[in-house]
């Protein structure tokens, strides 16, 4: 049972090159392959469903042991990884085509992404996780830049702040290797157990901006707009839904597997009983909500849109990790699984619109539903699902996080994060409406909705996204039972909800949604029973009495925020990408200025270095070996 | 069982009359405060049997009829969130901040609808629509976490049965109170927050290619949609009501006082608006809020 | 039978080898080119051959003439040498493959005779346990690169060559007053023999042939700011020279300098500057390379940046530091010797050295852009690569004692590691995603240089799949470096 | 008896059409200026159910409100043909049935009942508001009596009325 | 003593040449000034004042008159060295004059940076 472990590992690598050979000799031999091994790597993972096992060594290296783990927290996020990238395996055999751009190794890549990532699930040390993480960063920024031009420059970006990260991450993983001698969780744990305060906040802070860059929280996400939407259309999904949440994941681990909320209690002061650490994470990511819902807001790109939303999702995500209380952390590793559904469902189908039209310019689009009903009712349970409307299952774990920051009247940040909720009726509207209402401009007269392949994937997720919310009892399975290990105290909950003493109210979707289909029905019978509509063009249609021909752009798409614009024209103009540049071009400036003064290409200034250094040598030599 | 589906039917259609006997007064009344006549009591009745029997009946495609039918859905939806009268109904099911959201689904199938109207006033006016939204939601959620605070709890039922025997939450809470007051202006869209509808800009904005029974529906809705708003305000600050008939009488006073501004205001720009909701009424909500944590 | 165990052959063929090119080149006209293969194969096999006897005895130990040291030159092959002698009679074997397909250009017996005599000066350079012999060999090694890296006779390789020249000598004077100072001070020129009589002598004393010999050297070195010709001398050289200049001579003059350090100069208080002078050779390397449009001026400024890694490595004087710089030499050899490979292939079909003329080779050239990658990454220190095992060990290692110094030095080297990955990924991303602007027919590399690179490739994907033998290794190396072992060693071997 | 019904429905119909007329608020001429007494406190047409709405989806009745001139005129069909039945045309001043005072003009039409079917004329230039409400009145007495049946005679009429908008806007 | 003075006279001497002087030719007396000071160094080291050369056959010489041989061994080696070098250095001179017309160590910097 055990060794399975390792060769789930194994899997999405041995497919991946396989992949890569395979498709030397057919390209439909490369797809099989992908498809099979990508769901090998699921079926394997359901094989541990609720299930913990501790410390499978590997390997070892400089005197640590190399642990696999998985517990049900693990395989939650496991979950997440393999059965998105099995359905975005499917997608790409649909979306990526063989004539437009070469695949040779685009199904090794995004094997390899998947692989690392069920490393960095299943790792049980810090080297190995570090170790996957790296081959995560690299293997997706070939990803990203499948894209084409732009995406070159936005994996780059992707790339070094992925490094910088990774290197932060590093600083921490080194500072715990050289105090504990080993690096397996169960020891960092140990170690930061008995270690002073200053220490542990380091370590904390060091591992977070690893993860924070992982997972954009504010700050450090300016990768994430670039690179979410330059990249292809099934790469985006994989990165928002899925590589984002190890971000989240890595969070959990160290706050909770390494530290504990009684521990960073005693070695730090605390607000709203809440250790200041975790209060200060806490802030970052509802600004990240907040602020990322007003960029979301303003955008022109389908794709964009998207991503800045994945910046503010995934601060729910972390405000809820950070939140500490079970509800909280179990609302927050809720909203994971839900994002990663959801996000996934409208990028594919954002993916499927840019198939069938070529663009992802809002203002270029509009009256697709016509043309694209699935696509469409997809697009619109996701929306639903991310705005956190009930029934669908943003919604439950929203919820959660709201009450549980309410229990701790941590009311400014549950102001922000209601804020970002109400946003996202905005910036959802926005997209779906540009796409797929309003005028249908006259090229997109003959778009088809897309194939069988990819409407497959769209709408599994669609369909998770009301059983999940409809049953969230299934998922909190799993998160209750993974978070008992983690020493947090269980939630009650139901298949349908939360009773009474949970939160502060109660909660039961299934009614919800039951009244809400008998009220639907209800309306929808008096609908038919009155006269039958006729249906007209939508060029005849009221325009104080003009005739609206096709040549005319009857629409508005274009700038449809832009009065809310004015309103936080201020807070647009923040730009934290702008400073970031700033210092970027200073430091290149500088670099440029001090690299001409030294390297001159003049043999003089050369061979009088080498004087200047035996000189030096001689006063120290002269001082007896001391400079200073 | 019988109980339960009773009380499934008949709380629509209460909610539906209470909704419309609103309506109707409405119309009178601001008839008299503009020195008119005004119609007959019964008008709204007449023009919404009259869209109802339109003989034809034009759609734009399947979303743009079924916008009215799931605004009705959402709107009779949350009305079973909302206790009237003693009668919790659902609030077992969901909360104070469910219904929030519940509220809104009612909101989001209008906008579907109208945005598949391809008109581009119908896109402006649910630009409009969701910016107030915006707006008028960061007072909202404010008052709204002062209340739950309040009385420790986010179910609404518990709030109502807390403000019993004239605990109302308007006394131990009148900033709130006032903010509430004027958030459901916003809410409901009267003036000085009628930008959606402005119909001398975007003709009527999101129902500019409604007509007959899919118009119909909207102001059945209006109707569910106005008692949805006041019935909130009515839980939350004026402590509910043992029977209906008080209730009735809380929410006809709300409304009335409501109505006595309502006319008189002039109409914001929507960044205006925004503005307004994002400055005084947050700012006095906030202290209100405050005074809840710090007490 | 002759024992080929034998440390001095690795500088006797290539030497033979060297006049025997130089003699032969008259009559044996282009087939020449393929004595330098035979040479370097031979030296490949004594180098491995040598294998059981160090991993038995921990060193051989060879001399000459049949005095017995400290009056014979000896040759002493301890494990670290052994490894890099090892590494360098492969780069040297798969260079010489290369040259079979890559040198044109006449006159070859004279290119052949120096390429020969370059790498045969540089093993005798790790190998020999005489320090006037180190001198020799410096200057063995020198006078060849000098000439190669002025073989082209453009305008851009006699400058460089010229330069190259001017600095390479005054270091070879100033070598060679530190080796007559210790001389004086010991009068000796065996390395242990010196190593055991230094004892007595004042740090001042030990001080000034150690700065010396540490400026000498670190001319060749490439240590801030006396490496000034590496990145004009690089580029110019033919390719399969500057993988040589670039993957070994580095890394032999700074193993001379962590020999010598350690052996004889035994003192602590002087390992703070050579980790200042680190830090600035990996600073100035790192950021000079990401400002460079040439493709080979780059990777000579990322040679100076990864001697600046490996050499702070060392300077922390710490069993597991020591580990970190040599796994570092392991991977800089390697991935560095590939890329230039790589590297001059592709510009063998483009025609040019500019970044921007690489765009598109990732779809054209696949193996050699593929390898390019690996060595990148490798570089770079991402996993499961092996640079990223050494810079693990080595920022493991820089943390052990941690002060705020080698706190802010990880800081830097970390950030340093950021600088280099995006000049890589910038590399890389043009070469595979930029668009080729102008017409050329571009080929893969010939199945010869294709082979050459593949074998450093692959060398590189073992070790980093299997590190640990490797890694083992290099902390038996390093613990016996640090405990001075290799006196012992030697003396107990008949070293002195 | 089931025809019975039918009546009965349309006659319940009818008599909820005439106590709630919207008009469309589309003003062709100067006839309009003497709308707003009619609507406003003076008149207040809200009295009977009147009331000006502004899409020609919602609107019942499309007062003509004095001369139209060509180019209107494409706009008014439009208007026409986009309101939902059962719709009502009233016409409004001697304009409308004549040309009023520009009887010679190229420009105006002179006759609206060529183009789309009018329920009803007001006459006079202009007409006072107490005769606009007597015309809504009498609407609404057609409307009851089913008389008002414009919308009807256009959808029998077509080829008629599309030939003569034909023949002036080309 | 004089020996060790004058021989790194001649080192900072040659230093001097090779840091300040603009001619090529006069960069390279530099260089051969600087591997004349080294090999003086190394003489002077070996060198016993009165002594002899060590020539063992030569009866009722003792050890500590001898001259060092060593030193000058390796002199002999750097001498080879120092001519090795300096003839390729002219050899790269002679072709720089030929690419850049010029001989100023200012105007070659076509490499830089």
């Amino acid at each position: 049972m055990n060794i399975l472990l390792e060769i789930m590992l194994a899997t999405p690598f041995i497919g991946g090159l396989l992949a890569f050979i395979g498709g030397k000799v057919h390209r439909w031999v490369r797809y099989a392959v992908a498809v099979t091994f990508s769901f090998l790597t699921l079926i394997e993972a359901l094989v541990y469903y609720n299930a913990t096992i501790k410390g499978v060594v590997w390997g070892s290296l400089f005197g640590s042991k190399l642990v696999l783990q998985t517990n049900p927290i693990s395989w939650l996020f496991l979950f997440i990884v393999t059965a998105m990238s099995f359905l975005i395996v499917i997608f790409s055999i649909g979306d990526m085509e063989e004539d437009k751009i070469k695949l040779d190794s685009y199904y090794m890549q995004l094997l390899f992404v998947e692989g690392a990532m069920v490393g960095i699930v299943l790792a049980g040390d810090l080297i190995t996780f570090f170790m996957f993480w790296e081959i995560m960063s690299w293997t997706s920024y070939f990803l990203i830049i499948y894209g084409g031009k732009k995406s070159v420059a936005a994996g780059y970006k992707y790339i070094i702040m992925s490094i910088i990260g990774a290197y932060s991450m590093f600083i921490a993983i080194a500072m715990l290797y050289v105090k504990a001698h080993s690096l397996v969780y169960a020891d960092v744990a140990a170690t930061l157990a008995h270690s002073s305060a200053t220490f542990v906040v380091w370590t904390v802070v060091l591992l977070g901006i690893g993860f924070f860059v992982k997972a954009a929280v504010m700050p450090l996400h300016t990768w994430l707009p670039d690179a979410h939407s330059e990249a292809p259309s099934p790469v985006s999904p994989l990165l928002s839904g899925v590589l984002i949440k190890m971000g989240a994941y890595g969070l959990f681990i160290v706050l909770y597997g390494f530290l504990s909320v009684q521990l960073a209690g005693n070695i730090m002061p605390s607000v709203f009983s809440t250790p200041i650490l975790l209060y200060i994470i806490q802030w970052l990511a509802a600004l990240s909500i907040v602020l990322a819902t007003f960029l979301a807001i303003m955008q022109e790109d389908a794709k964009r849109l998207l991503a800045y939303s994945s910046i503010s999702q995934i601060g729910y995500v972390v405000l809820g990790i950070a939140t500490g209380t079970s509800l909280g952390v179990a609302g927050g590793l809720f909203h994971a699984l839900n994002h990663a559904i959801f996000k996934g469902l409208l990028f594919l189908a954002v993916g499927a619109v840019i198939y069938r039209t070529g663009t992802r310019n809002l203002s270029d689009l509009g009256g697709l539903v016509k043309k694209m009903p699935y696509t469409f009712t997809a697009l619109l349970l996701g929306i639903i699902a991310l705005a956190g409307v009930p029934p669908l299952n943003g919604f439950v774990s929203k919820w959660m996080i709201y009450e549980a920051l309410l229990q701790k009247k941590e009311v400014f940040l549950l102001i922000m994060a209601f804020i970002g909720s109400t946003g996202a009726f905005l910036y959802v509207y926005r997209l779906i409406h540009s796409i797929f209402l309003g005028q249908l401009p006259k090229k997109y007269e003959n778009v088809k909705d897309v194939p069988i392949l990819m409407q497959f994937p769209i709408w599994v997720l669609a369909v998770l996204t009301i059983v999940f919310g409809i049953f969230p009892g299934l998922a909190m399975n799993v998160i209750v039972k993974g978070m008992k290990l983690f020493g947090f105290k269980p939630i009650a909950y139901t298949l349908f909800g939360f009773p009474q003493g949970t939160a502060m109210g109660a909660l039961k979707v299934i009614n919800i949604s039951a009244v809400l289909v008998v009220a639907f029905v209800a309306a929808w019978v008096l609908f038919l029973i009155l006269s039958k509509s006729r249906k007209v063009s939508q060029y005849d249609n009221y325009a104080a009495g003009q005739v609206v021909t096709p040549e005319l752009k009857y629409n508005y798409s274009f700038g449809f925020y832009m009065s809310f614009g004015r309103v936080i024209k201020s807070i647009l103009k923040l730009g934290i990408e702008r400073i970031y540049n700033y210092w970027v071009d200073a430091a290149k400036v500088f670099g440029d200025y001090y690299m001409r003064r030294v390297y001159t290409g003049n043999l003089e200034t050369y061979n009088s270095y080498i004087v200047i250094v035996v000189t030096i040598a001689a006063v120290a030599i002269l001082l007896g070996g001391k400079l200073w | 069982m019988v109980k339960m589906i009773l009380i499934a039917i008949v709380a629509p259609l209460l909610a539906f009359s209470i909704g419309l006997s609103f309506m109707m007064i409405k119309r009178k009344v601001v008839a008299r405060i503009q020195r008119r006549y005004g119609p007959t009591i019964i008008q709204p009745i007449f023009d919404i049997m009259k869209l109802l029997l339109k003989e034809d009946n034009i759609s734009h495609g399947v979303i743009f009829s079924l916008g009215p039918i799931i605004a009705i859905a959402g709107s009779i939806l949350s009305v079973f969130f909302i206790p009237i009268a003693g009668l919790n109904m659902l609030t077992g099911s969901g909360d104070l901040i469910a219904l929030l959201y519940i509220m809104a689904i009612g909101s989001l199938g209008m906008a579907l609808g109208a945005g598949d109207s391809a008109n581009p006033n119908a896109s402006i006016g649910i630009s409009r629509a969701l910016t107030l939204m915006f707006g008028y939601d960061l007072p909202l959620v404010i008052i709204v976490i002062s209340v739950a605070l309040q009385y420790h709890t986010t179910d609404l039922s518990a709030i109502v049965a807390a403000q019993a025997n004239g605990h109302w939450a308007l006394w131990s809470l009148p900033l709130s109170a006032i903010v509430g007051f004027v958030v459901t202006y916003g809410a409901l869209g009267e003036h000085p927050f009628d930008i959606i509808t402005a119909p001398h800009e975007v003709a009527t904005g999101p129902m500019v290619e409604y007509g007959g029974k899919h118009l119909g529906f909207l102001m059945i809705n209006h109707a569910f949609h106005l008692y949805v708003e006041i019935a909130l305000f009515v839980d939350l600050f004026l402590g509910g009501a043992s029977n209906i008939f008080i209730f009735y009488i809380k929410m006809f006073a709300v409304f009335f006082i409501m109505m006595m501004f309502d006319e008189v205001l002039p109409r914001f720009k929507i960044d205006d608006a925004v503005r307004f909701f994002w400055k005084w009424p947050t700012v006095v909500a906030l202290i209100s809020l405050i005074i809840v944590l710090v007490k | 039978m002759v024992n080929i165990a034998n440390p001095i052959l690795l500088v006797v063929i290539p030497l033979f080898f060297t006049f025997l090119i130089a003699l032969s080149g008259s009559f044996l006209k282009s087939g020449v080119k393929y004595l330098p293969v035979i040479a370097f194969a031979l030296n490949l096999v004594v180098s491995l051959a040598l294998i059981p006897e160090v991993v038995k005895n921990g060193m051989v130990i060879a001399t000459t003439a049949g005095f017995k040291p400290p009056f014979a030159i000896d040759m002493a092959v301890d494990k670290l040498g052994l490894f890099l002698s090892i590494i360098a009679s492969l780069l040297g074997f798969v260079a010489s493959v290369y040259n079979l397909f890559y040198i044109d250009e006449e006159p070859q017996e004279k290119f052949h005779a120096l390429f020969t005599l370059l790498v045969a000066g540089l093993t005798w350079m790790i190998i020999t346990g005489d320090i006037f012999n180190l001198f020799v060999a410096f200057e063995v090694t020198s006078i060849a690169a000098f000439g190669l890296v002025g073989f082209h006779r453009d305008k851009g390789a006699i400058e460089a060559g010229f330069k190259y020249l001017v600095m390479g000598s005054i270091g070879g004077s100033f070598l060679l007053i530190g080796i007559i100072m210790l001389y004086a001070a010991t009068g000796t020129l065996n390395i242990v023999d010196i190593a055991q009589k230094t004892s007595h002598l004042t740090f001042q004393q030990k001080l000034f042939p150690f700065a010396m010999i540490f400026t000498g050297l670190g001319i060749e070195g490439a240590l801030f700011p006396l490496n000034a010709w590496l990145p004009d001398a690089h580029p110019a050289a033919p390719s399969s020279v500057s993988s040589i200049l670039s993957g070994i001579m580095t890394t032999a003059a700074i193993y001379a300098i962590i020999r010598l350090t350690n052996t004889i100069f035994d003192f602590n208080q002087i390992y703070f500057f050579l980790m200042i002078f680190a830090l600035l050779t990996l600073i100035f390397g790192e950021v000079s390379a990401f400002f460079q449009k040439d493709i080979k001026r780059m990777l000579a400024y990322s040679t100076i940046g990864q001697t600046g890694l490996f050499f702070f490595a060392f300077s922390l004087n710490t069993v597991n530091g020591l580990q970190g710089a040599f796994m570092q030499m392991v991977n800089h050899s390697l991935s560095k010797g590939m890329l230039f490979l790589v590297v001059g292939g592709m510009i063998m079909q483009v025609g040019s050295r500019n970044i921007d003329d690489f765009a598109g080779l990732g779809r054209k050239m696949k193996v050699s852009s593929f390898f390019l990658a690996i060595g990148a990454f490798s570089l770079m220190g991402l996993p499961p690569f092996f640079g990223f095992w050494s810079k693990l060990k080595i920022i493991f290692a820089a943390l052990q004692n941690a002060n705020a110094f080698l706190v802010a030095s990880v800081v830097i080297i970390l950030l340093m590691s950021v600088v280099e990955g995006a000049y890589f990924f910038k590399l890389l991303q043009v070469m595979f995603f930029g668009k080729q602007e102008k017409d050329v027919a571009v080929k893969e590399a010939s199945y010869g240089m294709l082979f050459s690179v593949v074998v450093l490739g692959t060398v590189l994907l073992i070790i980093s799949f299997y590190p640990s033998p490797v890694i083992d290794f290099m902390h038996k190396a390093a613990a016996e470096i640090i405990n001075k072992n290799y006196i012992t060693l030697a003396l107990k071997l008949g070293g002195l | 008896m089931e025809k019975m019904t039918e009546e009965q429905v349309k006659s319940i119909a009818n008599m909820l059409r005439k106590r709630s007329l919207w008009m469309i608020h589309y003003c062709t001429g100067c006839g309009a200026m003497e709308l707003p007494p009619t609507m406003t406190s003076r008149y207040d047409m809200e009295r009977f159910g009147l009331a000006p709405y502004v899409t020609s989806r919602q609107a019942d009745i499309l007062l003509i409100t004095g001369y139209l001139n060509v180019k209107t005129l494409r706009r008014v069909i439009t208007v026409y043909e986009q309101m939902l039945d059962p719709k009502y045309v009233i016409g409004f001043g001697s304009c409308t049935l004549n040309g009023g005072v520009y009887w010679d003009s190229y420009a105006v039409i002179k006759q609206l009942d060529r183009y789309i079917p009018a329920d009803l004329y007001i006459a006079g230039c202009m007409p006072r508001p107490e005769a606009v409400i007597s015309a809504f009145r009498h609407l609404m007495e057609l409307i009851d009596s089913g008389k008002a049946d414009g919308y009807k005679r256009y959808k029998r009429n077509l080829a008629y009325y599309k030939e003569n908008q034909r023949k002036v806007l080309g | 003593m004089i020996y060790y003075v004058g021989s790194f006279l001649l080192i900072a001497l040659g230093l001097y040449a090779v840091i300040i002087k603009k001619n090529l030719i006069k960069i390279l007396i530099g260089l051969d000034l600087i591997a004349s000071g080294v090999n003086l160094l190394i003489i002077s080291i070996g060198y016993v004042k009165g002594g002899t050369a060590p020539i063992f056959s030569r009866a009722g010489l003792k050890a500590s008159m001898m001259v060092d041989p060593i030193p000058q061994a390796l002199t002999l080696t750097a001498i080879v060295i120092d001519a090795s070098e300096m003839a390729l250095a002219v050899a790269f001179v002679v072709l720089l004059y030929k690419y850049y017309g010029t001989l100023d160590i200012k105007k070659i910097r076509s490499l830089k940076w």
